[in-house]
């Protein structure tokens, strides 16, 4: 592993966290945006694990970072799921061109 | 070209891979799995970088909560079968215009930083490490972040709970009622 | 004495009359109030002059200077010279008589009295204030009530006309704003910067911030005194308001500007005041011009007046512009008097309107058959605004004119006479306006039965033209009055 | 040690208390009715806010991670001041509500998370803070269970704050890449501005913006006020905004200085964009709540103008207009609150001809927009202006120009209210509302904050007195 | 010499104004003409007691007669030195000037308790006149070239409210609305020409200013001579620009034609205004400024001699045509005036050059008597015949005797027949004319006889001719009205009498002068012949009038439309002011400067309309824009910020 440079770990990174934010534009359906959203936190987790591991190995700082960000990654998923489901008993759709009735 | 590097380029396209095929499926269920592939790979990006203790929360946190959660949700809300309508084409037009801007800057930014392509000192990941320090209030100690992450959570259930929570007979909590048997259709 | 005490009253009054019940006693309290600013106003002067004679040279007399805001310098800082006090006068005399002639709303009393005398309050602060913040706060705390007083009390396309004359007017605070933060950030007064005029007077700012901070404020300033092109918020808004309104707005909310213009822009950064004086006259005499021009077509008393004040703030703008003691002299007693006949003229409109429900020229008639108190104080508004001698239009023009021709050049001349051939223009629209208003037959004949001035009215109209004629038959009254203070800008200024 | 913390942290743990206070009592046998728990929730509310003006020290615990000092404690004052405000007004709402409890317990931790962010010193916190006050507030949104645009404003905040938290964390990835450190101290040392961290600077720079509904960041803004309930609307662009505003300032003062000339070209484009944008969205608007919105949105554009002015009058004139903005916003939307749960009237059209009928209400309402608009002598004026020579101190009078152009537009939409109020004839005007006597209070407080703050001088002066600038 | 009293001489006018003027509605709706005649003849004693002082006890020193300012009040400062001084001025003009204004106005005051009687506005009337009075006496008085302006506008106002008197007659306004703006508009020469004079002079003072624009070498003199604007020294500008105001009040060609229709005013008030004083004026203020005309720009009176000339050739062209009374007196009037400017305008100053000078104020003088006279006369039979025009009367001679001893006594007068007035003072001006400058003189001398045809034509239209039936019923008129003719009369026939050349001249001297008959025989010569015209076509009804008009039918055509001069006048203010000036500056104000106002306004709703499409309510766009700007921002930061 010592020889793949830091820097093609955070093309990967990159790279994900943009196909999270294709997803995230482009679907429709508020889970899959949903999903999408976690790809780019995982993205980012992979950056702080990556700078950490490769630059910063006196201090934990990243590894913490990326602990508590999925931690809150899962309270908001969870928060948006609930959310969702009350939107869809109110709108019988989770698309999310049916819920813009507020606009202008 | 050693193992270890075969086997990063190997997992990264399977995250990548995975991870397009994620946002890009046209059936949200297959599209689940597709994420839930992506996840692991990720977590295997971690083993691979050797912080298996993250790895584990990876897939504790990841494919075991939040994967799960969403499938549930596509459960509750949908037919996994059917096919996702489509978005319009200027949007994608957009959108890929839009990230492929922003992976190119960010990607150039990123290669003309310079990292230093030192090999990495030797990283030592200690759990017991760890924990001594979420609960450490003193230089480097995460007592504080840990507190607060404990009130989000628990705000986070509230607030679930208070939402998702079926209110009692309305008018519109009737129609819901038949969302069950949709799912059972399923 | 304390000048606060000139913005308390008001104040006081105001509040008083929200606890009021019903109109009588609304009015009375308001009226009461109103006149105790003028015994208030008259007892500063008579100080004044006590003071003056007292050997007191100060340029500022009854001063007071508390700390508002320390870490910004902040003060408020009242004290007042003869120039000020004359624009307290007017405030005074004004606001009496929209008081006297505002006796018989009865449409929500309460409020239209309290945002008449809050906005004499503003007025009276502006007049006062040696602070620019002071000034600026007091300028603005003037332009809402006449939004309110147009918008709920107005006629015709009041909302439209309430709005304009809002945004514009505060458009022209805006540009005061960055104007006098300007000139704060450009002053030194050992290491720190202040929003003292006084002190500001003392140490102008720097020349290239001058130039750069004057055409802010004087154009900010001069959109309150209907600086040509900014001046269309006159004749709608004059038209559209109640009478009071309309005399608040033209007596008093004209004379901020030109004052404002005075003493801020000019005053405080004269160099860049001799640098744009000669686009400040041409302006101006557009204003006078044109304006005059304008009011010689319309049909509407109101707009007649209204277009004619654009004409008569042509004035104050070019005596200021002209920057010698004499014509600055006249702006300020153009000021006054402006301010006092208009008010009159738009006093007495209101009058006619009040019993015809007209103000169509095409419509009137004959009116002094019926009406001759009226009339005859329509006449004298008339001939006070066309420059008559014995009234103070006459004087006011008469000294711009004397100050103007004071600037040898060719342009300076050429702008005095462009600016003294409105006077015919003048004579042309008002004895239109006189003629078809109060002479000729009458037109309708329902206006036959219509009642004369009551008691009320005739003493607004008499506490007007009193104004009038006093300055008319004695302007070395008034002269004596602000000499000192005039005497004391030109000298800061500097003649050309 | 324990002491310290206790003395320090006091704000948050007395919030900390307030929540599980309600925790168990939610758990409790007998929650009571809703009016008790109302009236003893803004005792405590109140109690929480007296309290936090008292025994207040400077210092810094958890290893310089966590910092009280007097302007953060002045600034969650006034954060509790505004919290007891909207509680008390949201009475009327709430008094029919079935989750009341919950709906405090979610108040009290975003509150929590603004505090931690005020008073954080490392990214890490910093984000739980965002987090922890964003996410709860995303459920409070959706607090009209019932209500289609609720669900809608509340999907859309939380998909909006996800992405942007996304993007803000994929910036603090790569500060923390190119730094090495989360901490503040050491980050204001070793920024270097490079490119790289240029790039996540405007990352971070736009998460903020975010969250204050900076332009272009702002979309979500309209839409989220107009869906959710009153009380959370007037907390959103209130508290929330006031919060980031003040850790935002603090941010770009203290660990930003040595990208000020970057931040500040930024600061300026996006505040005259920020200004010109909420002004012209306002001036259409008919629903009151989505007005307000883009009314806050323009004020944000003034806010940035008194954050680029980076020296102590630029927080002083900040922190002072937040203040100020507390009195006015709440007392609009006291009122707007008040119409909407006793009518469920909330377009502009439904206020004409309001003044004949709750003459009051009208004046409160009036009064709290006048402020809004910057009008002497409301507390506004001395807000905006303080503000304007904040920025005005840099020697940027474009953007001063522009802002005094701006503040003419928003007059117009503000007037155009008080126009809809008091002159436009109605028919049918809306019935003589009667409002309990919590909301009362608090709009007294709101009209007398907002006619008093700025004669009464030393509250600038104190709060100029402990602001600490670049 | 006490002289404080003088001031009594117009203030008491204006007591007497302001007590009917303000209560005169209610308490003095009878009583007001005895006070204003009380006030107007006590004034003209003490204005007879003063001339007497003047000329025979006290005025002269050293031969001459001094000029003193009686007493001076700082009204008004300019700057140093230029200041608006309200004081009197004595010197024989202004004492000349208060007797005949303090003389006529006490006739018409009396006059006119019988003519104005029954009038509903009787107090305001006498109101009105009483601030003519005083406005007039103000101006003879004047001191202060400022102050004589300050004047000159309120005898313009006074005249504007006595004209439209009858103010619900549109003619009437419309006639008051004439006479004021067209004196208005030579008043703004005037007050240029104040400005240019006083700026030099730095003075507005007369004797000071007189003294500092003529004496040789003084700074003043020499700055003003040594400046011109359009290669015209500005001397010369400032003199004319006075003499056009002066033009404008004595109805001087072109600014004439608001005089004819001032006749609408009631016709005690043509008398007094339009005949005698007011419309003199500007020949005062010519001759009060004489000196600086006379020593230090010549070319000016040039000018002004060849207006006054015209204008009295023109006029009497005209009024051989009009058919209304007073009009023709109006015509007349005019006429008699242009004698005084162009002898003004040929004479030199001091010693026999300044024959002219005194000429001048001598017809000025006699002038007033006869015209007052006949305009007291018109009255009397306007008041019988209820009509202005000529066609309507005949033969009145049988119903009122008075009036026609009187008017025919006044028609010699004015046609210059010796030995009544105007002979005296016609034949000193011809005199003046034939040394001066001898194309006036020939114009001078067809004057005088057109003058004597049409004074004889009216003459003999009225009381002889073919009687009109309906012209009788309440005899002549009261004694009020027939006691000011007596007077008048008796001032036609003697005034030449009065020793004027010896008490009246421009530097004071008393100047010798002689009647030349031979120069006499010419003028009386062509008086005769124009009587015997007038005699021969209107003695008796026949239709030689008809012929003649026939005869110089495109001449006749325009003399009786007076040379459509109010015709061009209206193309000038209608067409070309109003709606090429006035008319477009209103569109231009509506639709340019208040439309780029409202314009800014739908310019900013309308953008705000069109972006509204930003805010599409679709979360997934938010993101996009959201990182849009992300990317925007990151792009400036790092290229272009850099």
């Amino acid at each position: 592993m010592s020889s793949i440079p830091l820097t093609h770990i955070l093309f990967v990174s990159t790279a994900l966290f943009f196909i999270g934010m294709y997803g995230f534009f482009t679907r429709r359906n508020m889970i899959t945006m949903l999903m999408a959203i976690e790809l780019m936190l995982n993205a980012v987790n992979i950056n702080f694990i990556a700078f950490n591991k490769y630059l910063y190995p006196g201090k934990l700082d990243g590894i913490f970072f990326t602990i508590f960000i999925i931690t809150i990654a899962a309270a908001e998923a969870a928060v948006a799921i609930a959310i969702i489901i009350n939107l869809y008993r109110s709108h019988l759709s989770i698309d999310v061109e049916s819920a813009t009735e507020m606009q202008g | 070209m050693n193992a270890s590097v075969i086997i990063f380029y190997l997992v990264s396209a399977f995250i990548l891979g995975s991870g397009i095929l994620a946002v890009t499926s046209k059936k949200i269920f297959r599209s689940a799995i597709w994420l839930l592939s992506s996840l692991i790979g990720i977590a295997a990006l971690y083993f691979w970088m050797e912080v298996e203790f993250i790895a584990a929360i990876q897939i504790v946190v990841y494919v075991g909560g939040i994967v799960v959660l969403i499938i549930f949700s596509i459960f509750l809300t949908q037919r996994s079968a059917d096919e996702m309508p489509r978005p319009s084409f200027t949007r994608i037009l957009f959108s890929v215009l839009a990230v492929l801007f922003g992976f190119g800057l960010a990607g150039s930014l990123v290669y003309q930083h310079g990292f230093s392509d030192a090999a990495p000192a030797p990283f030592s990941l200690n759990v017991s490490d760890i924990g001594t320090q979420m609960l450490s209030t003193t230089e480097h100690g995460y007592i504080l972040p840990f507190e607060a992450v404990s009130l989000l959570l628990l705000a986070a259930m509230i607030g679930c709970i208070v939402i998702a929570m079926k209110s009692p007979a309305t008018t519109e909590t009737k129609k819901i009622t038949a969302s069950p048997e949709t799912i059972e259709q399923s | 004495m304390n000048l606060l005490l000139l913005i308390l009253l008001p104040l006081l009054t105001a509040i008083a009359v929200l606890f009021c019940n019903g109109q009588k006693q609304v009015r009375t309290v308001a009226l009461i109030g109103s006149t105790l600013q003028l015994v208030l106003s008259g007892v500063f002067l008579s100080n004044f002059y006590t003071e003056r004679k007292s050997g007191n040279n100060e340029p500022m007399l009854f001063q007071s200077d508390w700390n508002w805001f320390n870490q910004l310098n902040i003060h408020f800082h009242t004290g007042v010279d003869g120039i000020s006090l004359a624009m307290i006068l007017l405030t005074a005399f004004v606001v009496l008589s929209g008081v006297l002639v505002s006796w018989k709303v009865t449409d929500l009393s309460k409020e239209f009295f309290f945002l008449l005398l809050l906005l004499s309050a503003g007025a009276y602060g502006f007049f006062i204030s040696l602070d620019l913040f002071t000034m600026f706060f007091f300028l603005e705390v003037a332009v809402i009530p006449k939004f309110l007083l147009i918008g709920i009390w107005g006629s015709g396309h009041k909302n439209y006309s309430a709005m304009k004359l809002a945004l514009m007017l505060m458009g022209g605070s805006a540009l005061v704003l960055v104007g006098i933060i300007g000139m704060y950030f450009s002053s030194d007064i050992n290491g720190s910067h202040t929003y003292s005029m006084l002190l500001l007077a003392e140490n102008p700012i720097a020349i290239n911030k001058q130039m750069l901070f004057f055409p802010l404020a004087f154009t900010g300033f001069g959109i309150f005194t209907a600086l040509f092109p900014f001046h269309t918020w006159v004749p709608d808004g004059h038209s559209s308001a109640p009478t009071a309104g309309s005399m608040f707005l033209a007596g008093i909310s004209m004379k901020l500007g030109g004052y404002g213009c005075l003493r801020v822009a000019t005053y405080l950064m004269p160099d860049a005041a001799h640098y744009y004086a000669p686009a400040i006259i041409v302006l101006a005499t557009i204003a006078i011009i044109y304006g005059a021009f304008a009011t010689m077509m319309q049909k509407d008393l109101k707009y007649i007046n209204a277009y004619s004040s654009v004409s008569h703030c042509g004035f104050v703008l070019l005596g200021i512009g002209m920057l010698t003691r004499t014509s600055i002299e006249g702006a300020v007693i153009q000021m006054v008097s402006h301010g006092l006949m208009t008010a009159l003229f738009f006093a007495v409109i209101g009058m006619v309107y009040e019993r015809t429900h007209t103000r169509m020229l095409s419509q009137l008639g004959g009116l002094l058959k019926v009406m001759p108190f009226i009339c005859a104080v329509f006449a004298i508004a008339g001939l006070c605004s066309l420059g008559l001698p014995g009234f103070s239009g006459f004087v006011a023009e008469m000294t711009v004119f004397m100050g103007s021709w004071q600037n040898p050049g060719a342009f300076y001349r050429i702008a005095t006479i462009l600016a003294g051939a409105s006077i015919v223009v003048t004579a042309v629209y008002i004895l239109r306006a006189v003629g078809s208003t109060i002479m000729g037959p009458i037109n309708h004949d329902y206006y036959k039965g219509l009642p004369d001035a009551s008691w009320n009215e005739k003493l607004a109209a008499i506490l007007l033209i009193a104004g009038i004629v006093i300055i008319g038959f004695a302007p070395f009254w008034l002269q004596d009055l602000i000499g000192a203070g005039t005497q004391n800008l030109i000298q800061h200024i500097g003649t050309k | 040690m324990v002491q310290e913390i206790f003395s320090l942290m006091k704000p948050e743990l007395l919030l900390v208390l307030l929540l599980f206070i309600l925790l168990f009592w939610k758990l409790a046998e007998n929650e009571g009715t809703t009016a008790t728990q109302l009236a003893v929730i803004n005792i405590l509310l109140i109690i929480n806010f007296v309290a936090g003006l008292f025994l207040n020290s400077e210092g810094s615990v958890f290893s310089e991670v966590y910092k009280a000092s007097t302007l953060a404690t002045a600034e969650k004052n006034i954060l509790n001041f505004g919290v007891c405000l909207i509680s008390m007004q949201s009475y009327g709402w709430l008094k029919t509500h079935k989750h009341v409890l919950e709906f405090y317990m979610l108040l009290v931790s975003t509150l929590i998370g603004f505090f931690l962010m005020i008073s954080g010193q490392n990214l890490l916190v910093f984000y739980l803070g965002l987090e922890l006050a964003t996410i709860p507030l995303a459920a409070l949104c959706n607090f009209d269970l019932e209500k289609r645009k609720s669900s809608e404003a509340a999907m859309k905040l939380i998909m909006s704050s996800a992405f942007s938290s996304a993007l803000l964390l994929f910036g603090i990835s790569l500060v923390y890449g190119t730094t090495g450190t989360i901490n503040f101290t050491e980050l204001s040392l070793a920024l270097s501005g490079s490119p790289l961290q240029l790039f996540a600077f405007v990352l971070l720079i736009a998460g903020f913006a975010f969250k204050i509904s900076a332009v272009p960041f702002h979309l979500w803004t309209a839409d989220v006020y107009e869906g959710s309930p009153v009380a959370v609307t007037s907390y959103l662009s209130v508290i929330s905004k006031g919060a980031i505003i003040f850790v935002f300032a603090s941010v770009l003062y203290t660990v930003f200085k040595p990208l000020a000339s970057t931040w500040y070209n930024l600061l300026f484009l996006i505040s005259v964009l920020t200004m010109i944008i909420g002004n012209l969205f306002a001036i259409r608007q008919n629903n009151m709540k989505r007005f307000l919105a883009f009314s806050s949105i323009a004020q944000v554009g003034f806010i940035l103008i008194g954050i680029s002015g980076s020296s102590d009058m630029g927080t002083a004139s900040v922190v002072f207009f937040v203040l100020v903005y507390v009195f006015s916003n709440l007392g609009a939307f006291g009122v707007v609150s008040a119409v909407s749960s006793i009518t469920g009237k909330e377009n502009m059209s439904d206020y004409s001809g309001f003044y004949k009928t709750n003459p009051l209400l009208s004046w409160v309402l009036v009064l709290s927009l006048f402020s809004l608009a910057g009008i002497p002598p409301t507390a506004g004026f001395f807000g905006k202006f303080f503000l304007l020579m904040a920025g005005a101190g840099k020697g940027n009078y474009v953007l001063i120009v522009i802002a005094a152009l701006n503040m003419i537009v928003s007059l117009f939409y503000y007037l155009k209210v008080v126009r809809t109020i008091f002159m436009e004839k109605n028919e049918a005007p809306m019935e003589k509302l009667a409002i309990d006597s919590w909301p009362k209070f608090a709009m007294a407080i709101c009209v007398t904050g907002i006619i008093t703050l700025g004669f009464v001088s030393w509250v600038y002066e104190y709060i100029s007195g402990i602001s600490i600038g670049m | 010499m006490n002289t404080n009293y003088i001031a009594l001489v117009p203030l008491l006018p204006l007591a007497a104004f302001l007590l009917l003027g303000l209560f005169g509605k209610k308490h003095f709706t009878k009583s007001a003409g005895i006070i204003g005649t009380l006030v107007s003849l006590i004034i003209t004693i003490i204005a007879l007691v003063v001339a007497y002082q003047y000329f025979l006890v006290a005025g002269k020193v050293n031969g001459a007669y001094q000029q003193t300012i009686a007493m001076s009040y700082q009204w008004l400062q300019f700057s140093p030195g230029v200041s608006i001084d309200m004081g009197i001025l004595l010197d024989s003009a202004s004492v000349m000037m208060i007797v005949v204004v303090t003389v006529v106005s006490l006739m018409v005051h009396i006059f006119s308790l019988g003519y104005m009687k029954g009038e509903e506005r009787f107090s305001t009337y006498y109101a009105f006149l009483s601030l003519f009075t005083f406005s007039m006496l103000g101006l003879v008085l004047s001191s202060n070239i400022f102050q004589i302006y300050i004047f000159w506008e309120l005898v313009g106002v006074s005249s504007y409210l006595l004209i439209g008197f009858y103010y619900d007659k549109p003619s009437a306004v419309a006639a008051a609305k004439k006479a004021f703006i067209v004196t208005r508009f030579a008043d703004l020469g005037f007050l240029i020409g104040i400005l240019i004079l006083s700026f030099y002079a730095e003075t507005l003072d007369f004797p000071t200013l007189i003294q500092r624009l003529t004496s040789e070498g003084s700074p003043q003199l020499a700055a003003i001579t040594a400046t011109s604007f359009l290669g015209v020294g500005m001397l010369t500008w400032g003199l004319t620009l006075v003499f056009i105001g002066g033009a404008g009040k004595s109805a001087m060609f072109p600014l004439h034609i608001w005089l004819p229709d001032a006749m609408e005013g009631p016709t005690p008030v043509s008398a007094l205004i339009h005949a005698a004083t007011m419309v003199v004026a500007g020949v005062y203020l010519v001759a009060r400024l004489f000196p600086v005309y006379a020593i230090s720009a010549p070319e000016v009176l040039q000018f002004i001699a060849y207006t006054g000339a015209f204008s009295a050739l023109f006029a009497a062209i005209i009024a051989c045509t009009q058919t209304d009374i007073k009009r023709v007196l109006a015509y007349s009037t005019m006429s008699q005036i242009g004698y005084m400017m162009f002898a003004m305008g040929v004479s030199g100053y001091g010693g026999e050059q300044g024959l002219g000078f005194m000429a001048s104020l001598f017809h000025l003088f006699t002038h007033a008597f006869f015209k007052a006279l006949l305009f007291l006369c018109a009255g009397m039979i306007i008041h019988l015949v209820h009509s202005n025009d000529l066609q309507k009367m005949g033969g009145l001679r049988k119903w009122m005797p008075v009036t026609h001893i009187s008017f025919l006594l006044a028609c010699l007068a004015i046609a210059g027949i010796p030995p009544f007035a105007g002979f005296f003072s016609k034949e000193e001006i011809l005199t003046a004319a034939f040394n001066g400058n001898r194309i006036i003189y020939y114009v001078a001398l067809l004057t005088a006889g057109i003058t004597a045809f049409y004074m004889f034509r009216l003459y003999f239209s009225i009381f002889w001719n073919k009687p009109v039936p309906e012209a009788h019923g309440h005899g002549e008129g009261s004694f009020t009205m027939k006691l000011p003719l007596f007077i008048l009369s008796t001032g036609a026939v003697l005034a030449g009498f009065v020793p004027f050349s010896k008490l009246v001249s421009a530097d004071g001297v008393p100047l010798e002068t002689t009647v030349h008959l031979t120069q006499s025989i010419a003028p009386v010569a062509l008086a005769i012949a124009g009587i015997l015209l007038a005699y021969v076509m209107y003695f008796k009804t026949n239709n030689k009038p008809q012929k003649v008009a026939a005869t110089v039918s495109g001449f006749y055509k325009l003399a009786y439309n007076k040379f459509y001069i109010d015709e061009i006048y209206l193309f000038l203010t209608k067409k070309v002011l109003f709606n090429l000036v006035g008319r477009p500056a209103a569109w231009f104000d509506k639709n340019i400067v208040d439309g780029s106002v409202n314009g800014l306004a739908y310019l900013t709703a309308g953008i705000s309309q069109g972006i509204r499409k930003l805010q599409s309510g679709k979360v997934q766009v938010y993101g996009l824009y959201f990182f849009a700007g992300i990317v925007g921002l990151a792009l400036l930061v790092l290229y272009v910020w850099n």
